[in-house]
């Protein structure tokens, strides 16, 4: 579809507004179904037997004992899921992943799974499932994993993108590079040199609800599949093409989503659910325990960074380099490169370079988790910006606003930049009310800046009109935290009529065309543009039934106002007519009234935001407490502003989670010791303060509405802006997050020691 | 005649290369020549790589036209959350 | 083995169920009972989602016994609203926007109900402490802490 | 596995001796079920003690306070006698999980799971606290340190069962207090904790203590070093400086995924300084 690029202000009647969200009373009162709520006649209940090694080879699976537990109705490995991938390494490794073939890659991968008629039954047939492990070293950390001496996690991977090709296996699968410019000559001209290391550790998306799925593999090669994901038509063409079914003939219907954050776009345990129904012949439950969650499904990367920036005394910018080691688990991942790629993303460089790693390690298969890979980026360059500050002398929110990139700038990866916010956020956090606060005794503030892309890509909606006049939408996009509302708005505000006469729905794989996954905070910006295009064209029936209905000409007719008007005076004084009056009428002018729209939503806008942030820090235990946080960030335009907030609020938390205390912690025997919500520690209500949020709209000059994606960026800046605060509170820079307790009363302790 | 510029994974995939002048009209076009004269391209573009035109990012769109002028930059296809 | 006869209370109904001694109150409420709007995100007791009323006690469905629900009162987020009538917290929840993907609402809501209950008056550092076994992933806390401030505000004013 | 719930203690001690397999009682069942998840055990035999008449009650006697097996750690914190008697007791029975977990989980189950860092056991330990211990044999009562022998060890006897948690009446100016360090600010084990009960003499020096330490050794430490350092003091800076190094000496604890060694040597001096402090206070100490 094309919109006029030239967005002009518009004053909205829907949009902006913030009304209840549709799926909101099912939510409330306990009656909306997620992923474990779902049953089928004559379910079975699958388990799944995972290794408890980090690294070793599979020698024999022995399962006889098993099949013969009575009630026991499918026992399998990876014989029962072939190798259909066809020379396609990606999909190899998906599979690879689900089940592990000939090599167990991690602590947790799965090497067997049951199907019997309870779960007494399944996991008494776990036990009985004999497999005979070589034991093979293993390395779980990233910066111990890239030396020349570190057992190999798989032996034919060369690194990728270096020239000459390695002649020699690694852990470091690929190197990617970024940047423009010469920055040995920017370094050169520079007055002041910063430089340092910095840690992240592993942490995990923490969404409440664990996978779980339902499965029904038929005879005749039809399926179903019930499952919690963030897309549902990409689980489908995953599990199809790893099972061999029709893509069509595969049904793949989304449960509202307990959370996902990117963890759910990989497929897990539903290609397992469906080997496991097909050989049992019976639907089959799969839900995992939050020890599977933990320990096999996808966590983000740990990562190693150096950075070193170099400046002018006035401040400016004169070279920036990085280079960022980034953990994939077992199999090559785009974790690092993205991390190269968003690294310098808010500034205006001449000289910029960053080099990406991606290392391969025995840990879970790393998964997307909220604008993945750039806030541990964001960590090490916003805290070393943060040192640049206090060397060049400068206040670092003015440091960072003369280096801003703005419209015209050419990115750090590359593109030139259109409008975009990160000036504005910084302007908006310089004037803010909490930068100017008191401080007490053992207090810091610290602020960062963050960015992330935002992803359009195919969408498909429908939007039909009832008899009635109420509408239904139907979108293909997962609604993972109020899209619903969002889009209900939108479609009210084009066709011009109350919200409350607009429900949209998740329609599923066998009712809808294809849908990209709700990632790349793309939910409410593309299913917006194809739910507006729809309206339009539903308009455009609508106009022809109301010609047919006055019996005039349908040039003659206009919409406006969520009405049909007859053009000009000829027609004399015909009263416009209502959507409902359209709908009454459609029978017997013609039929259904409905809109369609497929069409693939390019030029989602790129998407900045500032944090500031207060800690308190207790010198004798290390201990922090954030007192006080805002974010500020560009929304394009905020369809419903309290989910605009949320999606703030949230990222925020997300971030201070895992900038204070989350970590994934392995022990010498490379396995997870934390896998649970105990000892994996996500912030609890009395961990945070209120969260302060500004929303700028600095409009997507490429959507109709102006709207840009905000789910991601808002958990970029957390890192670094903590990082800065309990830096700026202890007098001492913290490299290593999460800067827990021990490991801040450990620096507080060296620099009492001098 | 458009120049594109290539980034990161994908000027790696061609081997090193970082611009490159090419007669085509729209993405379509451009996918077919880059898959032609740089074979270690063909599974990026298969797979997925994402355009920049004058800074706006496309995806999917092959019959997106290509400016005489445009700014093309060739970007791997990211993962969201 | 045979299964373990229980005879119960379940939001005000005479409940009698089957269940295996190691099956969990959670367990049954969700697999036997069909009353799936308590949530199992853990099932050790660490994220609050299954939080039920058993006895006028606060607890985590997940962390008792089936079987012990013998002779008790149960109380779940299905008896919450009063036939059409939410709560005010449920309410409050929807027009504060306090919930995302919605999976630990009916955990707050039972855990909020409990605190209103014990105290219609606390502060927010009341909130926040009694409302600390309940994890959300997705808001930050934020809202729901305003949600159940503005709840207590109009259930004291009734 | 079979369920019981005995409505008499004869009948669960019975059960329990004649156990064949892994048996356990069930109490408030908060680390048993989750045990049993995470497939750490798997009973044969689980005793529901709660039916137990008089296991569910917290008893003022003669000499103080009786609390149940069964009680949750929640009515303790509703029980104002006991709250005003022992408020470092009940704030540590009161820190354990949640409020949820709260309403299920029991002292006598705290201790008898034998966890070195049992949130409640230090309070106890301080507070002097006892063990009555019910058996095929004869009913015995111990001192609570007793009980635990090592991580997930104790000193029952097959059969036996802790019936009871006594306290003592609370004499005269004197207070106790307990601490704990987590990294969040609910939900956690202790990293670290430390628990402080004290009497002062007429002219507000301290004239009897006893500081406990949790999750710095294998089980509860009472460390009697740290006691004298701040006996016969108005707890000057010397004298907690004192009781700050006993403390660190005291400890023996491990690098483990909930904290390292240093940083428990450290903070278990501040927590009893801490607590030393709240306690003298509540002692009417100025």
């Amino acid at each position: 579809m094309n919109f006029d690029a030239r967005y002009a202000a518009q004053s909205f009647k829907s949009v902006g507004t913030r009304p209840i969200r549709p799926d909101g009373v099912d939510k409330v009162t306990g009656r909306a179904r997620y992923g474990a709520d779902f049953n089928m006649p004559g379910q079975l209940v699958g388990c799944i037997l995972r290794s408890p090694h980090a690294h070793a080879k599979i020698e024999k699976i022995d399962t006889s004992k098993a099949e013969k537990l009575k009630g026991v109705k499918a026992v399998i490995t990876a014989t029962d899921l072939p190798d259909l991938t066809n020379g396609d390494a990606a999909m190899y490794d998906i599979l690879d992943n689900c089940m592990a073939r000939g090599k167990a890659l991690y602590d947790g991968h799965a090497v067997a799974a049951v199907a019997a008629i309870d779960a007494r039954t399944a996991r008494q047939a776990l036990k009985l499932i004999k497999v005979r492990y070589k034991v093979l070293p293993h390395v779980t950390d990233v910066d111990e994993a890239v030396k020349p001496s570190a057992p190999l996690v798989q032996n034919d991977v060369f690194t990728a993108g270096v020239d000459p090709r390695p002649t020699k296996p690694s852990n470091i699968a690929r190197r990617s590079q970024y940047g423009h410019g010469d920055v040995d000559a920017g370094f050169g001209k520079a007055d002041i040199i910063v430089e340092c290391s910095y840690r992240t550790e592993q942490t995990h998306q923490g969404y409440i609800e664990p996978h779980a799925c339902v499965a029904s593999v038929n005879s005749d090669g039809t399926a179903e599949l019930w499952v919690c994901t963030q897309g549902h038509f990409v689980f489908r063409q995953h599990c199809a093409g790893l099972l061999g079914l029709d893509v069509s003939k595969l049904r793949v219907t989304s449960s509202e989503i307990g959370g996902g954050f990117g963890g759910k776009t990989h497929v897990w345990i539903e290609p397992v659910a469906l080997a496991l129904s097909r050989k049992a012949g019976r639907p089959v439950k799969l839900v995992m325990s939050r020890e599977e969650v933990f320990r096999a499904s996808g966590p983000t990367s740990a990562t190693s960074i150096d950075v070193r920036i170099g400046a002018r005394s006035d401040g400016t910018i004169t070279a920036a380099l990085a280079t960022l080691r980034y953990s994939c688990g077992p199999y090559d991942g785009m974790w690092a490169e993205i991390g190269a790629m968003t690294a310098f993303a808010c500034y205006d460089l001449e000289n910029v370079r960053s080099v990406g790693q991606e290392v391969l390690v025995n840990r879970p298969k790393t998964a997307a988790y909220r604008a993945p890979s750039a806030p541990m980026a964001a960590f090490a360059v916003e805290s070393a910006i943060d040192e640049l500050a206090g060397k060049v002398g400068m206040d670092p929110v003015a440091l960072r606003i003369k280096n801003a990139a703005k419209e015209g700038t050419r990115s750090s990866y590359g593109p030139v930049y259109g409008p975009i916010g990160i000036g504005p956020t910084l302007e908006a956090v310089q004037k803010h009310p909490h930068m100017n606060a008191p401080l007490g005794r053992n207090q810091g503030r610290g602020m960062a800046c963050g960015f992330w892309f935002n992803f359009g890509g195919q969408t498909c909606t429908d939007l039909n009109i009832g008899v009635d006049g109420t509408v239904t939408l139907a979108v293909g996009t997962v609604d993972v935290g109020g899209s619903r509302a969002s889009l209900s708005l939108v479609a009210a505000e084009e066709l011009g009529i109350p919200y409350e006469q607009v429900k949209a729905v998740i329609a599923d794989t066998s009712t809808l065309g294809y849908n990209d996954m709700t990632d790349g905070s793309r939910g409410t910006f593309s299913s917006s543009m194809a739910t507006i295009s729809a309206a339009r064209n539903a308009i455009a029936v609508m106009k022809e039934r109301a010609a047919r209905m006055w019996d005039i000409p349908v040039k003659d007719v206009d919409w406006e106002d969520g009405h049909a008007r007859a053009r000009g005076k000829k027609h004399g004084n015909l009263p416009p007519l209502s959507v409902k009056d359209i709908a009454a009428a459609a029978p017997k002018t013609g039929g259904p009234i409905a809109g369609h729209s497929e069409l693939v939503a390019d030029g989602a806008g790129v998407s900045f935001a500032t944090h500031i942030c207060d800690v308190e820090i207790d010198p004798e235990t290390g201990a922090t407490k954030v007192l006080r946080y805002t974010v500020v960030q560009d929304a394009g335009k905020a369809v419903h502003p309290d989910y605009v907030e949320g999606q703030y609020q949230g990222g925020a938390a997300q971030g201070i989670g895992w900038a204070l205390n989350e970590e994934y912690i392995y022990g010498e025997d490379g396995r997870l010791q934390n896998p649970g919500f105990l000892d994996y520690r996500i912030p609890v209500c009395s961990d945070l303060p209120m969260i302060d949020t500004q929303i700028l709209e600095i409009p997507n000059p490429n959507h109709p509405y102006g709207v840009r994606g905000v789910g991601e960026t808002s958990i970029v800046p957390p890192l670094a802006a903590i990082a800065n605060a309990v830096s700026n509170a202890v007098g001492v820079r913290m490299t290593h997050i999460p800067m827990s307790p021990p490991r801040i009363l450990a620096a507080l302790d060296g620099k009492k020691a001098g | 005649m458009v120049a594109v510029t290539l980034w990161g994974s994908v000027a790696a995939a061609a081997g090193g290369a970082e611009t490159i002048d090419i007669e085509a009209k729209d993405i379509r076009e451009l996918f077919g020549k880059l898959a032609e004269q740089y074979p270690g391209l063909e599974p990026l573009v298969e797979n997925g790589i994402a355009v920049a035109i004058d800074g706006v990012i496309y995806r999917d769109s092959w019959s997106k036209e290509l400016p005489r002028d445009a700014e093309i930059v060739l970007l791997p296809r990211l993962a969201g959350g | 083995m045979s299964a373990i006869a229980v005879s119960t209370t379940i939001n005000g109904d005479d409940t009698e169920f089957l269940c295996q001694a190691e099956e969990t109150l959670l367990d049954v409420l969700r697999d036997r009972l069909g009353l799936t709007g308590s949530k199992e995100g853990c099932g050790t007791g660490d994220c609050g989602a299954c939080s039920v009323i058993v006895d006028d006690r606060l607890v985590c469905s997940c962390l008792v016994l089936g079987a012990e629900a013998e002779g008790r009162r149960i109380e779940t987020i299905e008896g919450m609203a009063n036939g059409e009538d939410l709560h005010p917290l449920q309410s409050k929840f929807l027009e504060h926007a306090a919930l995302q993907c919605g999976v630990c609402t009916p955990g707050f809501l039972i855990a909020a109900r409990d605190l209103l209950e014990k105290n219609p008056n606390p502060t927010e550092e009341e909130i926040r402490f009694g409302l600390a076994g309940n994890l959300c992933r997705c808001t930050g806390y934020d809202k729901i802490v305003r949600a159940v401030q503005d709840a207590a505000r109009v259930m004291k004013g009734s | 596995m079979q369920y019981e719930r005995p409505s008499s203690l004869k009948d669960a001690i019975g059960l329990l001796a004649k156990a064949k397999g892994n048996a356990f009682v069930l109490a408030g069942g908060s680390d048993l079920l989750a045990r049993m998840k995470s497939g750490h055990v798997e009973p044969d035999l689980v005793v529901d003690i709660k039916s137990v008449k008089g296991l569910g009650e917290i008893r003022k006697t003669a000499s103080g306070f009786a609390i149940g097996a069964a009680v949750p750690c929640a009515a303790m914190g509703e029980s104002t006698a006991l709250k005003k008697a022992w408020p470092g007791v009940v704030e540590a029975a009161n820190l354990i999980g949640c409020k949820q977990v709260q309403g299920r989980c029991t002292i006598a189950g705290n201790l008898c799971n034998a966890s070195p860092a049992a949130d409640s056991v230090p309070a106890l330990v301080a507070a002097g606290a006892k063990a009555v211990i019910a058996g095929p044999g004869k009913k015995r009562t111990i001192a609570v340190e007793k009980v635990v022998t090592a991580p997930g060890r104790t000193s029952l006897g097959k059969g036996e069962i802790v019936v009871a948690i006594t306290l003592d009446k609370r004499p005269s100016r004197s207070g106790d207090a307990y601490l704990r360090f987590i990294p969040r600010t609910e939900m956690d084990i202790a990293v670290v904790s430390a628990g402080v009960n004290l009497t002062l003499d007429q002219k507000g020096r301290v004239k009897s203590a006893r500081v406990a330490l949790g999750a710095v050794a294998p089980t509860v430490l009472l460390v009697k070093p740290a006691a004298k350092a701040i006996i016969g003091t108005k707890l000057d800076e010397a004298a907690l400086e004192k009781l700050v190094q006993a403390c660190s000496v005291a400890c023996r604890p491990i690098d483990d995924k909930r904290g390292t060694v240093d940083f428990r040597k450290k903070v278990s001096g501040v927590l009893a300084k801490r607590a030393a402090r709240i306690a003298y206070k509540r002692a009417g100490g100025k």
